[in-house]
């Protein structure tokens, strides 16, 4: 195999200076909880419809705590509250409250202990329908196992559910293990979840439950068809980070895009708010055997690929430290990296091979989400073909795990049905006719790639040490990352952010941090 | 809170019909939603490139009767050359039902049943012989077709007791092949024609039928081609009996001399 | 010694003529000779790969005036969806000289002069206010545009000390950007537009006209639209001034704005 | 720079083996001459004119002294003679003949010193400005230096030499560095070579000298405008080898595929025939510094790459040796190889690499001519070019010289316009992104691609011992070489074969020889 020989200490230092940034942050934020957060908390508790208005139930509950001025709270104890007091469902409740018919905030206290254990109650069948859907997944992966790595991953982003399923299902009978569907532009600064199947999307699909269920669906029944367990992604970055997160995983899905460092840089989210969104989604994440993707790849379309190496690679390290804090295995771990060096330039593909490398040996248990070129591609798809094509190489060359597959249309439209076609066909024969490659050579001591990897690994640790003195939000403000800068203070969703108060309580949060500390939380095996 | 999604149940089964139901009678290209006609295309234009060449470029898409024609690339390839790829929408469906399959009319049969067939109608065994005529020096299609060996592990004509197989290579003159024919009594002659530029071929294998036709010949053999820019349709044309294009196995055409001969000897 | 080669000095010339003198008005493709009008096409159709499905690719490209369509790659994609790839000849040529070329009015000037022209028409300097509007978060091309840093080494906007730049960032609502407008007096807006999936832009472009037009605004500024999909043609059939598409510079939008704000005031 | 292990003694033995059984070909054939070579001779002295019906003075004149069974003396004496008796020019003496109007077999004889001068003296003007084109080349390829490897080498096969020429051009603008105008079907079997310009060529234009100027004149236009000198290509096998090599040296054409092998097995031409008119024609080559390009990639479509390695080498050994004995430079020997394993198995890539550096290395100073895949193309275009992108990437690895640039269209048509562009371009661009990633990489010692190498290296001396005990001719009946059989007495041209008389003196012959004796002979620099 490739090997490239690292000086182990800079790589020590990275973890330590990482760790420590990430520790601060978490610490920092402890104390804030989101509505996005108690919305969620009311979803597992069995909200899960909307109003005549399409109105999510559990955004009404949030909303009239938010509007009593109990949020600080947290839903889940006024709630089970309401439910012992007036002997009905979380769902009942809801309902009422969107009926206009009650005021949950002034209910009679029922009792400490006793709301505690009703918002226990009341939140476990979610916890346990979660653990039996991985138990399920793992059945799957071990009768239907996928046998090839890098897994190809394409996306569907028809933004009608109906088509999504029907190509999503055609990508896996031509070779895809790994389907996304990619949601509609702008989704990600909805304060809510879209409910039901949707048909209407422009550039991607809703994320909602009945989609997430329909592809699920469509991608068993074709996992079953091809003995091969197809994968199903989507995204749960945005201000509803962790609502997505537990559709997805109630819905069976086995990968999410999740990285509030994306939704700060390209959806200009309020840093707090998706910090602490980011906390508890990974935790449900990892509860559900879930891989998470983070959006380092997105980086390279904003700064130069060539020169932005080390922020990267430091994007990474922390996103790695956040993810373990938050109970993820290194298996869940999928940090973004893309193959977007300029093609014009002498050595690209060098470079390419040095990055890839570099950040595959790093993280060696982590699946790399390993983005195809975008950037550079013009509207010549043949051109745009022969780029992939090295992009493929690199990654099988380098042994990664999730292949985003390129499209040789990315500069003209989302993919058609033979576009998908004939990436997959051109990433399954690089996976074939170059599977020992990587084994049979060896990277040149001292050589170009060496020297490449190594210098950005010392720029790396040097960012980290400014990050780590200055604190990441201040760094963020200073534009470190993707060339943006960012305000603390600014960004949408910020409004949604609020201090718990001393009778906080959480029974979702109760639970899976219980997992945590056990480390069975996000345990079980990781096929391939 | 925002505008709510609106998400239409109506519109929902658009999708789902498409590739799952049997196609309807009307037939568009489908690229990212059913019937959206999606077509791409790519060409040189002899025009410098600039805003006149990308428009003469539009034009061209749209003479092809394609709606919405974007022009995803335009790259200068010369001086008064300009290279294209384009999008647009093809809105005239094509009507399955009116479509003339042209097929030469055969069964798949078995090796033993294909020898039975020739030795019952015959009493004795076909004599085949094949040739890359006129300048044409590509054999791997006919030998594929003739050879023991075959092709994608289905045996070739060399393999089947009822077949006598003359194979002549390559570059044979249509005089020779027909001499030949006239010498070992032909049943049939197979013909392979690979080089097509500026048609070449079809120059070619018309004048194999005049001379075959001279030599009073014509009736007396199944005359096939085969290549992999053959079609049935252009060899009826030409005046073959079958025409065989790529990924032929010499079991089809070992099927169809059997039941063409057999057809032959009963009417 | 067979027969001798015949060489035609008749024909000879066909060829010469092609790409080295100025190109006539009727303009064909060119793959391999000169007005052969070989054009290249891919698509896929709803139906199961096979013979029908072939012919029914084989009648696509005739649906788009292709001769002697050839279908070069049948793969079957799916259980009822087959891909193509096929080239084909058109006859129907462009005719050069009918051909509108929709393009904004303007001469490349530089950046002294730019300056000069709009401080020479306003007395003072021109505002101007761009955003990436509805749900669109493509900042890249609008930020190249204004951007001080620019693109491909030519400076953005912000450069220019007789333009005043405010850029409003990514996924901005139509009303958000009006109100802007409003609030600082624009002269001119520009808007960035580059997801086009299902025509949205089409869609959002045309509520912004509308709402400038309720708030009589429209007429007060120089209305832009750019984006990688973006034509000037479309532009103006959408009630834009103009249009700039993929490779656009600053200097290029600069150059524009100007001569036109010029242009307006002098009228 | 990647580099095999090889076993010093095997590759020794390789050589020994070849360099006999060569020599014993060219012994055995060395009281032979060829209707072919006497035309050459011909050509030498003037002859260049074709009679009314389109018939080459040259033929005429061969056709003259074999209908008088004179040619076994060669042209040369009977000429000098003529010219001598009747006070003519050779041009005159042939249009005398071809009207009718003389029979130079039985004219006086003039005395053997003053015949042997005279036709010493009727050739020297041709000996003199081969090598006045020689120098040109020379000269140009210093002012319009030719920088980057491998060569870009695309052909032009439109049929019209006026095409071509237009074709070529907008190639060379798009970076090809090499162009061949290949022959229309069949020509190789024409026992004459066609006259003046040509429009009406099948899968190529017709090989004339016309069209050889008229290319030569596009391109020196071209390689001014560029600052870069275009090379031109054309062939030399087939009937009229020795000829058209004549023709290329004359108009300046920079390399020649020549090659009896591949007439022989692929064009069923008389084994005796083209050995011999090889060794003259490639005397020619050497003398006019062109390159010569051998066929062994043909082998590839004929039988199946994987196992075809070692008859592929072999070949290549003797034909290399074959050169050296006709005066060729190693700079001047393009060996013919090509990329054309099933890209449907397992590790295709890894073998492609290990074949083509095992080829590279064995002829360091060779520029192997790599030829792309072909056989396992199919109408995809988009699949096919990427390949293309592989063998572009080999070649580069590799550090080929001369590259074969891949067409996407390869099994639908000759090249288009944009075919051209889009595979110069592919090429190109990993020309430059992979440059030096063959230095920084290194072949793992005892793996994949060694032992592969190791094991065809192997069976190719195991082959060579084989051919050398029975000898090549009876090799080829065997059909060692691309799976087809020929035998000696068969073939095409046999008829144009004859024993030299002991009158027989070729001029040229022995201009050649001097300078191949003198090692001037072929000698020069070759830049890059
Ligand atoms: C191998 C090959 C060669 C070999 C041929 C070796 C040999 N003994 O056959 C060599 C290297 C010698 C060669 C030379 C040339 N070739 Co060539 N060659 C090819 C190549 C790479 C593969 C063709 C092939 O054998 N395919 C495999 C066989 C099994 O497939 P097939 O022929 O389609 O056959 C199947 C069916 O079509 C059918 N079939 C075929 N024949 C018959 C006959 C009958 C009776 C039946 C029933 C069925 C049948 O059944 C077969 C099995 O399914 C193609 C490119 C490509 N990838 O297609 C170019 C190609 C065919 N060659 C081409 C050309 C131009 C030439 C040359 C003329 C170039 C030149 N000027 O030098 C020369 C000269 C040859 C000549 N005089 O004809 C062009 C033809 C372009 C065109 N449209 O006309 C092609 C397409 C390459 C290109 N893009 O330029 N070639
Ligand atoms: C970079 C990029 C992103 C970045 C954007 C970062 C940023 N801050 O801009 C990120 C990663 C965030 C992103 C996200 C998405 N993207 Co995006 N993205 C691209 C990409 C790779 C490059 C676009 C680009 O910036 N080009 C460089 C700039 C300089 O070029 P340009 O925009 O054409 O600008 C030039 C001219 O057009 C003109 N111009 C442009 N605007 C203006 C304005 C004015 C006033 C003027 C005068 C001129 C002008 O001048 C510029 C300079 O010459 C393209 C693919 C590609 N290669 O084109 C996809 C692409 C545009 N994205 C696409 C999509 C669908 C998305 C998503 C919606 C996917 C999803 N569902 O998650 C998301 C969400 C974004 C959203 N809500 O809009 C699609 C759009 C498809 C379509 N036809 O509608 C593309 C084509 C990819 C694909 N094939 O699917 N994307
Ligand atoms: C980590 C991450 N989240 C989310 C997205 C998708 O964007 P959005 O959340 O705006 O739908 C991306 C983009 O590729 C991403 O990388
Ligand atoms: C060595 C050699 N000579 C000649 C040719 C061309 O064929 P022909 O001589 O039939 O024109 C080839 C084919 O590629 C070849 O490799």
């Amino acid at each position: 195999m490739l090997r490239l020989s690292l000086d182990a200490k800079t790589v020590e230092r990275c973890h330590e200076i990482s760790e420590n940034i990430t520790s601060r942050v978490i610490d920092e934020l402890s104390s804030l909880s989101t509505v996005a957060i108690e919305r969620t908390v009311a979803r597992f508790a069995g909200i899960e419809g909307v109003t005549a208005d399409g109105v999510p139930l559990a955004n009404v509950l949030v909303s009239h705590l938010v509007e009593k001025g109990k949020i600080h709270d947290g839903v889940a104890i006024h709630l089970a509250n309401a439910c012992l007091a007036l002997g009905k469902t979380p769902a009942g409740i809801s309902e009422m409250i969107s009926r206009g018919e009650i005021d949950i905030s002034n209910l009679e206290w029922q009792g400490t202990e006793e709301v505690t254990r009703k918002a226990r109650e009341i939140c476990k069948d979610s916890l346990d329908k979660i653990r039996a859907r991985r138990a399920e997944r793992e059945v799957l992966l071990e009768q239907l196992p996928v046998t090839q790595t890098p897994w190809l991953y394409v996306i569907c982003a028809t933004g009608n559910i109906h088509e999504d399923a029907v190509q999503g299902r055609l990508a896996a009978s031509q070779g895809a293990d790994v389907i996304a569907v990619i949601r509609s532009t702008g989704q990600s600064l909805l304060d809510y979840v879209p409910h039901g199947i949707t048909t209407e999307g422009f550039g991607g699909t809703y994320a909602t439950q009945a989609n997430f269920k329909l592809m699920r669906d469509a991608l068993d029944e074709e996992s079953h068809k091809l003995g091969r367990y197809v994968r199903l992604v989507n995204y749960c970055s945005g201000l509803c980070m962790p609502e997505i997160a537990y559709m997805g995983a109630v819905e069976r899905l086995d990968m999410m895009l999740n990285d509030a460092m994306y939704g700060i840089l390209f959806r200009d989210i309020n840093m707090e708010r998706t910090f602490v969104d980011q906390n508890f989604s990974r935790m449900i994440n990892a509860y559900a055997g879930i891989i998470i993707n983070t959006g380092e790849d997105n980086y390279l379309t904003t700064v130069d690929a060539f020169d932005a190496g080390p922020s990267v690679l430091a994007s990474q390290f922390m996103n790695y430290h956040f993810a373990k804090k938050a109970g993820l295995r290194d298996e869940q771990i999928g940090l973004g990296h893309a193959f977007e060096i300029d093609p014009s330039i002498e050595d690209s593909l060098s470079y390419e091979l040095a990055m890839a490398l570099l950040v595959r040996q790093l993280f060696p248990d982590c699946p790399i989400k390993y983005m195809p070129p975008t950037v550079h591609k013009k509207g010549d798809i043949f051109t745009s073909h022969v780029l992939d094509s090295n992009f493929n190489l690199v990654s099988v060359l380098t042994g990664q795990t999730i292949h985003l597959v390129g499209m040789l249309t990315e500069a003209i439209h989302t993919p058609l049905i033979q576009d998908r076609y004939l990436s997959i066909r051109a990433a399954a024969y690089m996976r074939q006719a170059a599977k020992h490659l990587g084994h049979n050579l060896e990277v040149k001591r001292g050589g170009l790639l060496e020297a490449r990897a190594t210098s950005i690994l010392d720029d790396t640790l040097k960012l980290l040490e400014r990050v780590n003195e200055q604190g990441l939000f201040a760094a963020i403000t200073e534009g470190v990352f993707a060339g943006v800068k960012r305000l603390r203070t600014g960004g949408k969703g910020r409004e949604g952010v609020f201090k718990k108060s001393r009778w906080y309580f959480s029974p979702v949060e109760e639970a899976l941090r219980a997992g945590l500390s056990g480390e069975s939380l996000g345990e079980g095996p990781i096929q391939d | 809170m925002g505008t709510v999604i609106r998400h239409g149940h109506d519109r929902a089964t658009s999708g789902a019909k498409v590739a799952n139901t049997p196609h309807s009678d009307l037939v568009l290209p489908y690229g990212d939603q059913f019937n959206d006609g999606i077509v791409q295309v790519s060409f040189t234009l002899p025009v410098a490139a600039g805003a006149l060449a990308e428009e003469a470029a539009r034009q061209t898409m749209k003479l092809m009767g394609l709606e919405e024609p974007q022009v995803a690339e335009v790259a200068p390839i010369g001086e008064n050359a300009t290279f294209f790829v384009g999008y647009g929408k093809l809105t005239r469906p094509v009507e399955l039902s009116k479509l003339r399959i042209a097929k030469p009319m055969w069964e798949e049969l078995d090796q033993i049943t294909i020898n039975r067939l020739v030795q019952e109608t015959l009493g004795r065994a076909m004599v085949v012989v094949g040739a890359a005529t006129g300048q044409d020096a590509h054999t791997l299609g006919l030998d594929a077709i003739l050879n023991y060996k075959g092709f994608a592990g289905n045996r070739g004509l060399e393999a089947y007791s009822a077949l006598k197989v003359v194979n002549m290579g390559s570059q044979v003159p249509n005089e020779t092949l027909v001499a030949k024919a006239r010498e070992v009594s032909a049943d049939a002659v197979l013909v392979s024609q690979v080089v097509t530029e500026r048609n070449v071929h079809l120059a070619n294998l018309t004048n194999l039928v005049e001379l075959l036709e001279a030599e009073g010949l014509r009736d007396k053999v199944v005359l096939v081609v085969g290549g992999p820019r053959i079609t049935h349709a252009l060899a009826v044309e030409l005046g073959y009996d079958a025409g065989f294009g790529p990924g032929t196995r010499p079991q089809d055409v070992a099927s169809y001399l059997a039941q063409e001969v057999a057809r032959r000897v009963l009417n």
